[in-house]
């Protein structure tokens, strides 16, 4: 059966535009991509400038600045399905650091002219300003979960992005445990799967770029890690980095700030 | 070596004959195999129903065990793949793995009273053990059909329960639990028809299919009744990916739901019935 | 009177009174009355003065619930041997709710002042008829909460 | 249209960069009165999340600035943290660095060749058009993208974006002698498929357009500058990277987030990327790149903007080689990384990123945190630079329409491979003529 | 002299590249141990060169690392960090593929050949791991052809362990050191020399070809002695642990380790027994092309338990006591044995450090 060619847009808010960068990196499958859908708005790959609505939107990057806050909802109203890609569209990302901190205080550190910058005093994730269809995880996404995720919209299922721990992967490829036969302290046990198992794999330890995993156990992991040798601001500022707006995270990093 | 095994893991493609729309989100398909023959199944079992590309669901199969050259299936559109199964058309094909699990005591139950207990689509993985009883009603006592729906819209095969209310000799009692005024039938749980139907309680089997919650009052209320739980039968639905015991999926205590279930005889069962997460 | 006698007779045959020693039963016919009503009649409406209560000996009764704008709903229907309201033992002594005659339905109606004196008066009477409406109301809660539970429909996606 | 209407023209999202950016110009009868690239990418704050975290971490953090250029801004944080600890890297770790820093280029140059800056010349909205014209050329131009992402996930850890391997002293895990020996098939068809680049792209038509830029580039003795070196310029200067600071500053302008650099001495606009690096450093280009230049007419010396394609293909040709090289001679290092003295101290990073250079400087504390970060993306200091070329480029073609002027405006920025994320810390185009 | 089955004789390790090569002229790979990144690992071997020699292991709770020995023991290790449960059982297995054919599909046959593995070094609770998955995978109504298209023909060339391991409790369990059955060839490492017999005729068949010198009564006590040597564990497992635990699945005791579990599930990873998978369907962009792979899963993920809705077991609790009592207690119903062979994976690998047997008794008390 021949389908028709839904129309996709990818946006971009706060971010690296790594995950973008993502789908052009998907070479050998990439020309496949732009035959199954039809690419109506991408900046960092076209300057054809196709209204919507669009059938799919990948959105990434956070919530940063009053514009994007109104942008977002303009995105949503044009679209059918929303995926937010990324650590910064799914739990505000590296920015959202500043959620912590006294914005001022950061544009006056950057910045000769504060006056000049306009910014909210948080980055948030898409999914606290509009309704999100599904979350891509990672800082930056895994390539072939973002083809797994458009694949399996074109094709009616349910995409195979599992929750699990980062472990499941790591024990699956063969990876020897960092934390067990090194002491690397490490997020793996708390982190949700995706990356393939990167970190351990190169002999060090998971820092969350995929943000919690389901029902994450932070505090067993954060006494453990204490065992190990680790110092509490150590730990807290493992939490606080990649994710450090997941509310899973934050939390633990905040249990452990009268410490730090 | 001959032969190699017959992978039990591979679908075989069978062809849609027939859709049957039953309710909103509720669906009837009619197949019959691709490379041709019979379906033989017992009432109660299940297959691996497989969408290409898209996902298998194990679905209890619906129709009729003395006939086999149709297989049919109702399925309700719950999820990716079950809503994809509702889109498929007469002619397209599906992939059948099966049939899987323990099927009901149809045959054990002769000479008894019996007692069919259904709540919702929970009615789809009886119709076969109703089809076989009246089959061989006359190697029953009483025969007494209690289902329950959530309004009368939702009832599933009206027209067969209608039918089958019709005969002299099977009970069918149907109750909602809700309806607009011009409803004249019961409404209430379906656990309350129990008290109404007649049977002897010394003397009777039953079947019981619904969601979880309703099988555990259901069965609350016909051991209450009198009957031996060792006569109550119940329909389990677990995770499965494979159906034959190779996922460990659908496990719960000591059982595999796909190979000693998806049927229990509640006795066995009494233990874990109600603990939590087990 | 044979009217009593009769009454008694048909109390006797009500799973009510299963069990209720006959003394309390007497004094209980004493306050009985045969009643009819044609299917669609109404027994009582909401917000009306629960005066009574009802034993059903045949036909079925709609329990409704009336909201403008929508038919009513129904939330229970009642059958032979079921017990029609409870609303007379406690104040406000207000009917909650619609009951109807779905088909011709005969009953027993007890007369809520005269029945409530004789329980005063008679704690053994009191003690019985209240021990055999507990079951019903607990019996009708665990049904609401079942019916509430919206069980056959979809499962609501988990988040 | 009159001589004297007001004519506007905007671009409000610049397509085909890295990161968003709009352009305004205003011009008034014949005169330009206003043009301005601005970076409206929102200001994401690197410098202030720094302070306080580990050295360590800086590395893994700095990445997040560039999605396109991760490396860049790894290496240069992990060279400034050795440059304060007084660690001088092994040559076989060296030879590593130098590897993973091909992949970027190789990875970001076919990606900017014929991705971003071809269609432009072709007259085509898209690569997706362009391979709708010519399928092959696009399917060679992925899979030379595609071995630039693989030596960045082969040495890098796993994935191309925001590598995770690289660390302070060295790698957390150095690859096994199969996994490099691996890319070298693949490397000797780049090379091929490199030389055809610079035949494609050399046989484009260029805008006229000759500046004299003030060029900046790394230069390194034995080799093509990328992750190594002393800065110099074509007007003498050559310095030490602890004398950056001394030469370079930047400034915030209204219409942009993103810093704008420019050089002390005359407060002067200056030029860093490919044709500053070429002109600079023609002399340490392999023989077959020279070669491979001159065959499509370029000389030692490159001056017009719009020949910044071909430079790129030439040194896509010159990292597919060195790439190739290291390859070949791959020995296991004994240890993957090196001791870590931590010392309080101020250290400096600078390397080539494919658009130019990257320079770090940071003051660490005695327990190894950072005091203090200041970090000068390449778009950041070209900024200046695209806004002269668009004076030029503007004025020459005022005769065109609005939209092919806007196009031709865009296509000039895009010389630059601008990359906006990273220089927020960067692009509208508005053309008003009034 | 020709070796019969059981009959005990020795050879010089030098004989295990012959061994080697015996095996790999008949089609085997061969799988052995080789000193990975940061651990002992099974991998390919081609000759005595890739087994490590010298290596040993220091194993607890949550913690492993790899030491030298003071001498050049091939074997000298407890067990490897992960089992031999990947080979037969790959944590990624397609099943099958599909392609769209008019209006239906067709399934595609599978021309992949299984490969011939030979397991050199496998411990006797690595055998009766296999065992213990022979039994899941051929269950009486079916018989998985993917496990047993490789299993079938496995070589299997057991060596018994010279010392335990600080997690090991297979002597409680009755599944090492040593074993009886089901190995091809049974090898004691002795200093310079193995003691070996053959458990198979193909096992015989290939010792006679050896080498082989008979056993003295000096080897065979050496032998015998390594044994109970190994059989000193610091760990066991309760006894009646199966019952014990069937009565407790409501008990205070689950909230305990839940606190501490990550519900990660790196013990069912790395559990040589563990055997569930879930499927994954991958299909092409246009959906023209579709195929089914089962890889490995674990009842730690919540979705394991997914039934539409919701998850059965959404507490952490739940899971922990679904893995653990189907381990030590289920497991007997369903298939006859303990799913358990003391191997002590999971503690070690435990990145927390809880321990199977700790938890056993704490629930028993």
């Amino acid at each position: 059966m021949a389908r028709t060619r839904p129309r996709l847009g990818v946006f971009k808010f706060s971010s690296c535009d790594g995950c973008q960068l993502s789908l052009l990196d998907c070479e050998l499958e990439l020309l496949a991509v732009t035959e199954a859908v039809e690419i109506a708005y991408f900046l960092e790959a076209t300057r054809k400038d196709m209204k919507g609505p669009f059938d799919i939107t990948l959105v990434e990057g956070s919530v940063t600045t009053p514009h994007e806050a109104e942008l977002i909802h303009k995105v949503r109203k044009s679209t059918g399905t929303l995926i937010t890609i990324g650590a910064c569209a799914t739990s505000g990302g590296i920015q959202a650091l500043k959620n912590f901190k006294d914005v001022k205080d950061f544009i006056d550190k950057v910045y000769a002219h504060p006056e000049y910058i306009e910014t909210l005093a948080t980055a948030t994730p898409i999914a606290d300003h509009v309704t999100v269809d599904f979350e891509l995880r990672g800082c930056p996404i895994n390539k072939h979960q973002l083809l797994e995720v458009i694949n399996a919209t074109l094709n009616g299922r349910k995409p195979v992005v599992p929750k699990h721990s980062e472990c499941i992967e790591c024990k699956s490829r063969g990876t020897v445990c960092v934390m067990v036969a090194k002491g690397e302290a490490c997020l793996g046990p708390v982190t949700q799967a995706g990356c393939g198992g990167l970190c351990p794999a190169s002999h060090r330890g998971c820092f969350g770029c995929f943000g919690p995993m389901e029902t994450p156990n932070t505090a067993a992991l954060s006494e453990r890690l204490k065992a190990l040798g680790s110092a509490p601001r150590d730990i807290h500022r493992l939490f606080q980095t990649f994710n450090a707006n997941a509310p899973a995270f934050r939390q633990q990093a905040e249990s452990l700030e009268d410490r730090v | 070596m001959g032969a190699l095994p017959m992978d039990p893991m591979q679908p075989r493609p069978f062809r849609i004959e027939k859709v049957r729309k039953e309710l909103a989100d509720t669906f009837t398909l009619e197949l019959v195999p691709e490379e041709g023959g019979e379906f033989r199944f017992a009432a109660g079992q299940f297959n691996m129903l497989y969408v290409m590309g898209v996902g298998e669901v194990p679905i209890s199969i619906s129709g009729d065990p003395g006939d086999g050259a149709r297989l049919i299936h109702t399925t309700r559109a719950v999820g990716a793949v079950t809503a994809a199964m509702g889109n498929l058309k007469v002619g397209e094909a599906l992939g059948v793995r099966g049939p899987y699990g323990n099927p009901w005591p149809v045959e054990a139950a002769y000479g008894s009273d019996l007692v069919i207990m259904a709540g919702g689509v929970g009615l789809a993985p009886l119709r076969p053990a109703i089809y076989q009883a009246l089959a061989n009603r006359e190697r029953f006592g009483k025969l007494v059909i209690l289902y329950g729906a959530r309004s009368p819209s939702e009832i599933l095969y009206p027209k067969e329960l209608e039918k089958w209310r019709g005969r002299f000799d099977t009970e069918v009692q149907v109750t909602v639990d809700r309806a607009a005024e011009h409803w004249s039938g019961n409404v209430g749980v379906v656990t309350k028809l129990v008290k109404r139907a007649s049977f002897d309680p010394l003397h009777t089997v039953a079947f019981v299919c619904g969601p979880e919650i309703m099988m555990r009052y259901g069965v609350q209320t016909l051991t209450g009744a009198g009957i031996d739980p060792s006569n109550i039968f119940v329909s389990m639905e677990r995770n499965m990916k494979c159906g034959v015991g190779f996922c460990g999926h659908c496990q719960w205590g000591t059982n595999f739901v796909c190979k000693d279930g998806p049927v229990f005889p509640f006795d066995q069962i009494a233990d874990i019935f109600s603990i939590r997460e087990l | 009177m044979v009217q009593i006698e009769n009454l008694g007779r048909i109390l006797e045959e009500h799973p009510f009174a299963q069990g209720l020693d006959p003394q309390l039963k007497e004094l209980m016919v004493g306050c009985a009355a045969n009643e009819r009503f044609d299917a669609g009649q109404y027994l009582f409406r909401e917000g009306q003065d629960a005066k009574k209560f009802y034993l059903i000996r045949s036909g079925s009764v709609a329990v409704e619930i009336y909201s403008a704008g929508r038919p009513p709903i129904v939330v229970e229907s009642l059958h032979d041997g079921d017990v029609l309201g409870w609303s007379w033992l406690m104040p406000p002594n207000k009917w909650t709710f619609d009951a109807r005659a779905v088909t011709l339905t005969r009953a027993l109606s007890f007369d809520a002042t005269c029945l409530t004196r004789k329980m005063e008066s008679d704690h053994a009477l009191g003690y019985e008829v209240l021990r055999r409406f507990v079951p019903v109301m607990a019996h009708r809660l665990h049904a609401a909460r079942m019916q509430m539970l919206d069980l056959y429909g979809p499962a609501k996606k988990g988040k | 249209m009159s001589a004297t209407a007001n004519r506007i023209i905007k671009v409000d999202a610049l397509a085909r960069v890295e990161g968003e950016g709009s352009l305004y110009v205003k011009v008034k009868g014949d005169e330009i009165k206003e043009v301005k690239f601005g970076i409206f990418e929102p200001p994401r704050f690197f410098e202030a999340f720094l302070v306080g975290r580990s050295y360590a971490e800086v590395p893994d953090i700095t990445a997040r600035i560039c999605g396109i250029c991760p490396i860049a801004y790894e290496m240069g944080a992990i060279q400034a943290m050795e440059n304060a600890f007084g660690i001088t890297v092994p040559q076989p770790i060296r030879a590593l660095r130098r590897l993973i820093y091909c992949g970027e280029w190789i990875e970001s140059h076919a990606l900017h060749v014929y991705m971003l800056h071809a269609p432009d010349f072709l007259g085509l909205p898209d690569a997706i058009q362009l391979a709708k014209a010519n399928r092959p050329l696009v399917e060679k131009a992925l899979r030379l993208k595609k071995i630039g992402n693989d030596i960045l996930e082969v040495i890098g850890g796993g994935r191309a974006i925001h590598p995770v391997n690289m660390r302070v002293g060295g790698f957390y895990r150095t690859p096994r002698k199969k996994e490099v020996q691996a890319l070298i098939p693949d490397l000797e068809w780049a090379i091929e498929a490199s030389l055809e680049t610079i035949q494609v792209v050399g046989g484009f038509s260029f805008p006229a357009l000759e500046q004299d830029y003030t060029f900046v580039a790394l230069r390194h003795e034995n080799e093509y500058a990328i992750h190594e070196g002393r800065l110099i310029s074509n007007r003498g200067m050559n310095i030490g990277l602890e004398q950056f600071l001394d030469h370079f500053d930047e400034e915030h302008v209204k219409h942009s987030n993103a810093l704008h650099g420019f050089m002390k001495e005359g407060k002067a606009p200056y030029k860093t990327g490919p044709l500053a690096r070429y002109n600079l450093n023609y002399d340490k280009l392999s023989e077959r790149a020279r070669q491979a230049a001159k065959a499509v007419g370029l000389g030692a010396k490159v001056t017009n903007p719009f020949k910044s394609i071909v430079v790129r293909a030439v040194e896509i040709l010159q990292v597919c080689e060195d790439a190739l090289a290291i390859c070949r001679s791959y020995q296991e290092p004994s240890e993957p990384y090196g001791a870590v003295p931590v010392k309080a101290g101020v250290g400096y990073g600078c390397t080539e990123a494919p658009r130019g250079i990257c320079f770090h400087r940071y003051e660490i504390e005695a327990d190894g945190s950072v005091k203090t970060a200041r970090i000068m993306p390449p778009t950041a200091q070209n900024q200046k630079i695209i806004e002269s070329d668009l004076w030029k480029v503007v004025a020459a073609n005022l005769n065109l329409p609005d939209e092919d002027l806007k196009w031709r405006c865009e296509q000039a920025i895009r010389n630059y491979d601008p990359c906006i994320s990273c220089a927020t810390h960067f692009l509208k185009l508005t053309i008003e003529r009034d | 002299m020709s070796a019969m089955p059981g009959e005990k004789a020795v050879i010089d390790r030098e004989r295990l590249n012959d061994l080697i090569s015996i095996l790999n002229r008949q089609g085997y790979t061969v799988i052995g141990p080789t000193m990975g990144e940061g651990a002992i690992l099974y991998d390919v071997v081609t000759g005595i060169g890739d087994l490590p020699a010298g290596w040993g292991d220091e194993e607890e709770g949550g913690r492993y690392r790899p030491v030298r020995r003071s001498d050049q023991a091939l074997f000298g290790y407890s067990k490897p960090a992960q089992g031999l449960k990947g080979h037969l059982h790959p944590a990624r297995q397609r099943l099958f593929a599909a392609e769209r054919a008019g209006n239906g599909f067709r399934v595609l046959k599978d021309e992949g050949k299984a490969p011939r593995y030979a397991f050199l070094g496998a411990r006797a609770c690595e055998l009766a791991a296999m065992r213990v998955q022979d039994k899941v995978f051929d269950n009486g109504a079916y018989r998985d052809p993917h496990y047993f298209a490789k299993r079938d023909d496995a070589f299997i060339a057991l060596v018994t362990c010279a010392q335990a391991g600080g997690t090991c409790f297979c002597a409680s369990m009755n599944s090492g050191p040593d074993a009886t059955e089901g190995f091809d060839l049974k090898l004691a490492e002795l200093g310079s020399t193995f003691l070996i017999e053959a458990g198979s005729e193909r096992g015989a068949a290939i010792l006679a070809q050896l080498s082989p010198r008979p056993a003295t009564d000096a080897d065979r006590q050496a032998g015998v002695a390594q044994i109970a040597k190994a059989r000193q564990q610091s760990r066991s497992m309760v006894e009646g642990v199966g019952p014990m635990m069937a009565a407790r699945l409501e008990h205070p005791h689950w909230d305990e380790v839940a606190k501490r579990c990550m519900t990660c599930g790196n013990c069912t990873m790395v559990c040589p027994t563990c055997f569930c998978t879930t499927v994954e369907d991958v299909t092409d962009l246009a959906g023209n092309n579709a195929e089914r792979w089962r890889k490995w899963d674990s009842c730690f993920s919540v979705d394991y338990s997914y039934i539409h809705g919701g998850a059965v077991r959404s507490q952490g609790a739940a899971r922990y006591r679904q893995w653990i009592t189907h381990k030590l207690s289920h497991w007997v119903s369903q298939f006859g044995v303990s799913g358990c062979v003391g191997c002590g994976r999971c503690i070690t690998w435990c990145p927390v450090g809880i321990d199977i047997t700790a938890e056993a008794k704490a629930l028993g008390g």
